[in-house]
């Protein structure tokens, strides 16, 4: 029996001890006629080998493109030993350190975690997790509605340069409470949220300004007068930073005057694989003042009876499992085992190495816009400052593009059409620190042959 | 290892200058072209660590932890059962982990087979008939799962549906997501034998009632006998019924949701489907749906179809199911969790599913029977345990000024994790315990042998209980002055 | 972890019946088809454990050890630095783990390229003309050395050269090697500076002189700096020169054995170039010739040729090589092993190289004028110290009774590794202190304050130190009894 | 600087303690001339990121053709656990267990592993691991000269079917020493030990026989008979076995009316990797009356100063670092992380799961055979019992077909042309457990296409 260590003459004498006859007699409470008959559509089980055999295959289906699609999820160097300390099992099957004096580990840890992401954000207090950067900002949204107790409005501006599955999960995630959410348009030409449109809006109640840095579009967004302008209208401001972006650009908590006041983002750049889209993990800080409002685990220092400094979780009157019905969130399970992935990975990579990175993507980046504007049919889409991400236009529509090169082993970039059919055919590609040179030579000579055969609009 | 166990701050390593060089990328020739207003003008207080300093640092933190692999875990209403090492050998096979989320069909067909497979099994294991996947853990299962009986109600113009009903002894999520959707906790009592009291449901329904969230076994261990009577009374309320199936271990190839008349449920798939609970996560909450909520499952599913006699697979997503709920996670969700659940269910097989369900059972009742034996007090001892029981050490609060919480501390001392304390709130001085069914008789026996030793020292040294544990890296922690002098950064790092 | 750090045999896990189920392949349905006579009657008894039994176990079992990963660890002569953990994934990508030993060239070109490099780059990080990487340890790379000596004079003719000598201070390795390989050891004394007494080698060279086996630095922790001298005298008298590497990471990059007039040597690929050492091994021990042994070396050995253009590797054997002292392994030896010596010497590359045997110095130097200057006594306080050097407990043993071996097992209380103890034996009471070119200052300077903390134990409270350790898992054990009462297995097991 | 920790200002610091003005004068011992002026030869260095890519590249080279060699190494499932423990740092990192008090995981687990090959082997006592199978064969030799103190000839017996490559280290390891190593016949049609040409020895003063079961060419030997006649020549009887076969075979302590009294082997085939031949290990058991001749490390059990039992390395006297040129051998540094993985291999596997383990390598090994000799030109070599090899006889020379094999992905087996001759075309083939049907289909189709375009003799 896989995973279960019983051997007949056990379980006889279990069963002895219990007083019931068989297994059966134990489910006696279960009404009969509600009671499994089989499970048809499950096949027979498979021992280790088979099963490694069968997933082998698997992953040999989907093979190893060169993969130049960012859009969220980005492609990085992660230290070896990240992962074999994490899957160490005694930070791989613990869970939630509920009994402290048993959980030292993990808690200090988050500890640690809370203490670069608060540095790297430039604010005072993070918590020990979310699900993932899109569920951050959507519970950022509404910890704004409970932290800004100015605004009666509940009103929260986006901007089309947020990631649009980021409004999609915010648009999921708070459309059953009274929020109202309300799309800011971006300036054509810049890719960048329009300040005058949203000049428009001044005076008016708003609970909070949500602006992504850098935006969906990898464009740095004017996040001092974006931010001056949102405190200036009593509204909170979002900040949804990419980590990484972080160890080159301004922190929110020095945007504007006074800085943001609640920063999310998605940690995956910090440590996790690209693993189909999870699991990642969403980091959240905010300013002392909110830290009642904020969602989410929390790791105290404190001490002993004896005095010695130890590590346990506090502000739990915030929680689901304390305050139930009137608690910041419903999280409970948060992603903490990503999130000390992303603890060992800034250990190693400190300052310095996440500069590095950064630079090294921009520098890609950089280089596969110029290998790539090069072909005819090809340009920028956009002009503004960047940072590891850009859209290109196309004469002709992306999809079967993209189709060539996925034929050819390239994950060519996101097309953007779905999501923005105001830009024409659009393409969002990104280059880290992973491409060399020789990956973007590939990349051209592909695209210019797929140019050469695919059909112009 | 020494026993000088405490373990100083990673940047307590650090040094100006010093770092894990072998990590770095070269440093580019030109400066990255940023506008000076954007900048960053001073360096982030982050670790400054070799990669050795790292490694041995974080190394010695995992040695402080209690985990599966290291001990006995029996927290209630976690399900912690060994998690397969093969499951996290196949999720990081390169391909898998290198596979871009966005990524095209052609390079995806491995992958997504699995999670349509998954999909299909799930179904088949709680009776739904449609599962989506993205939800990355059982709270936020639990709101796809109530969003969708809003949406529902909605869609029939039934808008004055704003109430979810939870037993009194519900998780603190089931409440707390009733409020994120929207929605006001109706609570209703449980009776004495820790069945929902009949009286009071029939009492709480009405046209207001959106639905009821039941866990069933329910969080005090036992199986909700009545469990057609609730669903045929909320159901001709008008209010559906959302299956909270953090419990699902309990009944795993016994008995299906489905079958039971649910409507929707999560799943924990970190619980029942054993994918790991990394020190508080990941998991994952995958929703499953009866025919009425069929169409406003969250984005996005995976679909198959048969194209020139092969197999394809891709996901549906907003232009494909235009009713669903929406997108509930940046891309499908926890997929590296899912491949290990998926794993995990092949491994265990059609006869493996039930198997879960009837050891769990088994170890739970033996210990259950035993503890009594050893002369705790059972909170519901005329009841069949499910998979997890409760024990009351509202006795010996009373009788020796020993709590339950004394009682969990010193239990570490025996190198047992403790079992859940205080949840669920309903039972006075509670320990909620469940042993999973990958634990052996042995395990089982000496973990009684404990927790008889601490009943007699409780008797005997009370003292020991209430300042326990002592064999631990530290003594019990100071909690009061942790919420009250907040420390929750080291200090150079908020100057960052 | 709970304090009580003592763990069950894994028999005692055991019981009848009981297994790992999922690690089994099916049963056939046809009993295998073997002889009555050659069956085998009972079960060998083996453990009867499920998986999560075994896991826990060696998991827990692994908490007990030190090691690089978890404690600064100076074993003196055993280069315990980091093992890099990309060296360890690279090696284990699942190609290389496949990949047969007698695999086809076509399905062997990545392997043998990494090889050949490695081949390449070991010759000139030594100054020799020729590498084989079979020998799977230091000493087995010390038996290919002296074979190799053997074998060359008795090509020569010169049959009665079977005398190596070596220094009264050297690794009991090389003795041992020299009769293995039918020689007969002969010691030289060394001088109260640490050389090698001049005078003394002159006496004992003579026809019957295979050769010299020198470490250099040496296990002294000094340079021998009459090396030119000594290899002219060796040489003089007809005999050859072998360079015992373990000490090689004193002057990787700075001096090379090649270049002293060494004309064998062999190399712990597990020490200079940090692969793991696994709890006693795997090790590998390439060897290195010069000129005159370069036809004798063991095969098989990786050769370059371009075939169209395209660079191809294979292996030399047998047939390429009539004059080889022959095969040392069953195969090619560690290559797993020498995988990661690869990845390891590219990741440092050539400035990487000198900075190892900098840095081992740098350390190794100013942790013995710190300790000195805390009040040990060193044994050669007037030499430069290499990469390691000794400090000799006399003066503590004589004054409070306490010896080289009660500070080594204290010094585990504070969470560090003891030093190499008692040898060289050449030095009473010693400790063989080395460093690492991979630990901090900080580290460091922990353990002066650590021994600093020891020393004055010493003086005011020897008897801790005489039953020390304190802190560990178990206290001083009973050695006379393990050789006398012996106890080596567990009894079900004898009766297998 | 990779792995070096030290800044710029320690470095200053550490100098100055020390008295010197830069790391250079720490080797003014060293004569100038020898310095080392460059190593043009030794590439520039490389991160980590760059050096995964390098070796990735590599690793595509080689590819994961169908393996059916076996031949001493033997491709088996290796539970995902076993590794996963075994790369933990504490086994990982550590160094051989000289601090008893500080090693007791190393200590207690090389015990245990003691155990378990003293069950398997049915012997008294094993030591802690040697190399490889090779030299273990070639160090029982060696103990069987000093433990044999009744013969004086040093006259070491082996068959011709005994592994070539076992036999060549034999030679290699012993040749130094007054060793007298014979080869004996086997039978041209049985493949096995000609015990008629031994028995011509009848007598004589012999020091050893060593037999190796199953042999090289997979077949049983009788060792009852072996054994048995080995004794009456007072000779010391080695048993060189492959461990998987054990669950199913008679293990060497039964053989004969006494028992072998040397058993050694590679322990490859319990958990390590195929790695293109190494890291394995050589087990080594043996009679307790021959405990003080045996090389290698081996651990007790014995108890503390508070008499709480525990585990130390002991009858050191044996070794080099204490007996030097008198030790039983020079080996220090052994296998143990492959013993480790020896030793959760079996705990995991049992003697039930080895048992199942050793059936299906036996039926598929029958499988293939059936599948290949259905093929005209392929006839089974030798007819008698076998364990999970056989030798196929060709019409034609071998190594083309095997060229064929490869380049359809497939590695076909050994050719036994370099090593045994007088057998003319035959090969060597194996099946283990990880060889499914499928596999074994594909192997006889691209055979079946080889043996159709490739020349026959
Ligand atoms: C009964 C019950 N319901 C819901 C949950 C919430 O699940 P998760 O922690 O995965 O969000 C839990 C988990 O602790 C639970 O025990
Ligand atoms: C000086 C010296 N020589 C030789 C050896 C033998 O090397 P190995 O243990 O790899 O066989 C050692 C290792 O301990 C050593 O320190």
């Amino acid at each position: 029996m896989p995973f279960i260590p019983h051997t007949g003459p056990e379980v006889q004498q279990m069963l002895a001890t219990i007083g019931v006859s068989d297994i059966d007699a134990l489910f006696d409470e279960i009404p009969e006629t509600l009671r499994v008959r089989s499970l048809e559509r499950i096949p027979e089980g498979m021992n280790e080998q088979q099963v490694m055999q069968l997933m082998q295959e698997r992953a040999r289906q989907d093979g190893r493109p060169i993969n130049f699609i960012g859009a969220g999820a980005y492609e990085h160097h992660i230290p070896s030993a990240v992962w074999s300390i994490i899957t160490r099992g005694e930070f791989y099957s613990a869970y939630t350190p509920y009994q402290a004096e048993a959980s030292q580990g993990t808690l200090q840890s988050i500890y640690e975690f809370q203490s670069m992401i608060t540095a790297l954000t430039g604010m005072e207090v993070a918590n020990a997790s979310m699900y993932d950067g899109a569920t951050a900002v959507a519970e950022s949204c509404l910890m704004a509605v409970r932290a800004n107790r100015r605004s009666q409005s509940s009103r929260i501006l986006l901007s089309r340069s947020v990631h649009p599955h980021y409004r999609a999960v915010v648009q999921a995630m708070t459309s059953n409470q009274s929020l109202k959410l309300e799309e800011q348009a971006i300036v054509r030409e810049r890719g960048t949220t329009d300040a005058a449109a949203l000049a428009s809006l001044a005076g008016q109640d708003l609970t909070a300004l949500v602006i992504q840095q850098p935006n969906f579009f990898g464009l740095l967004e004017d996040v001092d007068a974006l931010c001056d302008w949102a405190h200036a209208q009593g509204a909170v401001v979002i900040a949804v930073v990419n980590p990484t972006s972080l160890a080159l650009l301004k922190p929110p908590g020095q945007w504007g005057a006074r800085g943001a006041d609640i920063v999310v983002g998605d940690g995956q750049p910090l440590g996790c694989p690209l693993s189909s889209g999870g699991p990642y993990f969403g980091f959240m800080a905010t300013r002392q003042e909110y830290v009642r409002q904020m969602p989410g685990r929390i790791v105290g220092r404190t001490v002993d009876l004896d005095g010695r400094p130890g590590f346990t979780l506090t502000l739990q009157a915030r929680e689901q499992h304390i305050r139930r019905g009137k608690a910041t969130s419903n999280i409970c399970t948060n992603q903490g085992l990503l999130m000390m992935a992303g603890t060992i990975y800034m250990a190693m990579m400190g300052a310095v190495g996440l500069e590095r990175v950064a630079a090294a993507c921009m520098a890609r980046t950089a280089e596969l816009v110029a290998a790539l504007t090069r072909l005819p049919g090809v340009r920028l889409g956009f002009n503004g400052a960047r940072f590891h991400e850009a859209v290109l236009q196309f004469d002709r529509p992306v999809a079967p593009l993209l189709d060539a090169l996925a034929a050819a082993g390239i994950e060519g970039g996101l097309d953007l059409a779905p999501w923005y059919p105001e830009l024409g055919p659009a393409l969002l590609v990104c280059a880290t620190e992973m491409r060399s040179s020789a990956d973007i030579a590939t990349y051209a000579a592909a695209l210019g042959k797929a140019l050469a055969t695919v059909r112009a609009a | 290892m020494s026993l000088d166990l405490c373990e100083a701050l990673i940047y307590d390593y650090g040094c100006p200058g010093r770092g894990a060089h072998s990590q770095w990328p070269a440093a580019e020739a030109a400066p990255p072209a940023i506008p000076a207003a954007l900048k960053r003008k001073q360096r982030a207080a982050l670790p400054e660590v070799s990669e050795l300093d790292a490694l041995r640092h974080y190394t010695r933190l995992s040695q402080l932890n209690f985990s599966i692999d290291t001990h006995f875990y029996p927290l209630g209403s976690c399900t912690m059962k060994y998690n397969p090492r093969a499951c996290n050998a196949a999720a990081m096979l390169p391909e898998f982990l290198g596979r871009h989320p966005l990524a095209s069909a052609r390079h995806s067909q491995g992958f997504l087979s699995c999670m349509y497979e998954l999909q299909e099994m799930l179904q088949e294991v709680t009776g739904m008939q449609g599962v989506a996947l993205t939800p990355m853990a059982g709270a936020h299962g639990e709101f796809a799962g109530v969003a969708m009986i809003r949406a529902y109600h909605r869609a029939r113009g039934d808008l004055k549906r704003n109430e979810i009903i939870v037993p009194a002894a519900a998780h603190g999520t089931n409440p707390a997501t009733a409020t994120m959707c929207g929605c006001v906790a109706r609570e209703v009592a449980v009776g004495a034998d820790g069945d929902v009291d009949i009286q009071a449901l029939r009492a709480a329904v009405g046209p207001q009632t959106a639905g009821i969230m039941l866990t069933n076994p329910s969080t005090l261990g036992v199986f909700e006998r009545r469990i057609e009577e609730v669903a045929q009374i909320v159901h001709d309320a008008g209010g559906l019924l959302y299956y909270d199936g953090a419990n699902l271990n309990a009944i795993l190839g016994k008995v299906r949701p489905g079958d039971m008349g649910f409507d929707v449920i999560h799943m924990n798939l970190h619980k029942t489907f054993s994918t790991p609970h990394g020190g508080g996560g990941p998991g994952a909450g995958a929703v499953g749906v009866g025919p009425r909520l069929l169409p406003l499952l969250p984005q996005p599913i995976v679909t198959r179809t048969v194209e020139e006699g092969q197999p394809h697979y891709r996901w549906l997503d907003a232009h494909d199911l235009p009713l669903s709920i929406g997108r509930l996670a940046g891309f499908m969700g926890n997929a590296g969790v899912l491949l290990r659940a998926y794993v995990y269910m092949r491994m265990l097989g059609r006869a493996g599913m039930s198997r879960v369900g009837e050891f769990a059972t088994l170890n739970s009742n033996y210990l259950h029977k035993r503890l009594q034996q050893a002369g705790f007090t059972a909170a519901y001892p005329q009841r069949r345990a499910s998979h997890e029981f409760i024990l009351t050490l509202k006795p010996q609060l009373q009788e020796l000024g020993v709590s339950a919480m004394d009682v969990a501390k010193r239990l570490l001392d025996f190198g047992f994790h403790a079992p859940t304390t205080y949840f669920p709130q309903l039972v006075p001085e509670c320990l909620l315990i469940e042993p999973t069914e990958t634990e052996s008789k042995e395990t089982l026996d000496a973990f009684v042998a404990a927790m008889s030793e601490v009943l007699r020292e409780a008797a005997s040294t009370p003292e020991v209980l209430r300042t326990a544990p002592h064999r631990m890296p530290v003594r019990r922690l100071d909690d009061v002055r942790a919420a009250r002098e907040l420390d929750l950064a080291h200090r150079p790092a908020v100057l960052g």
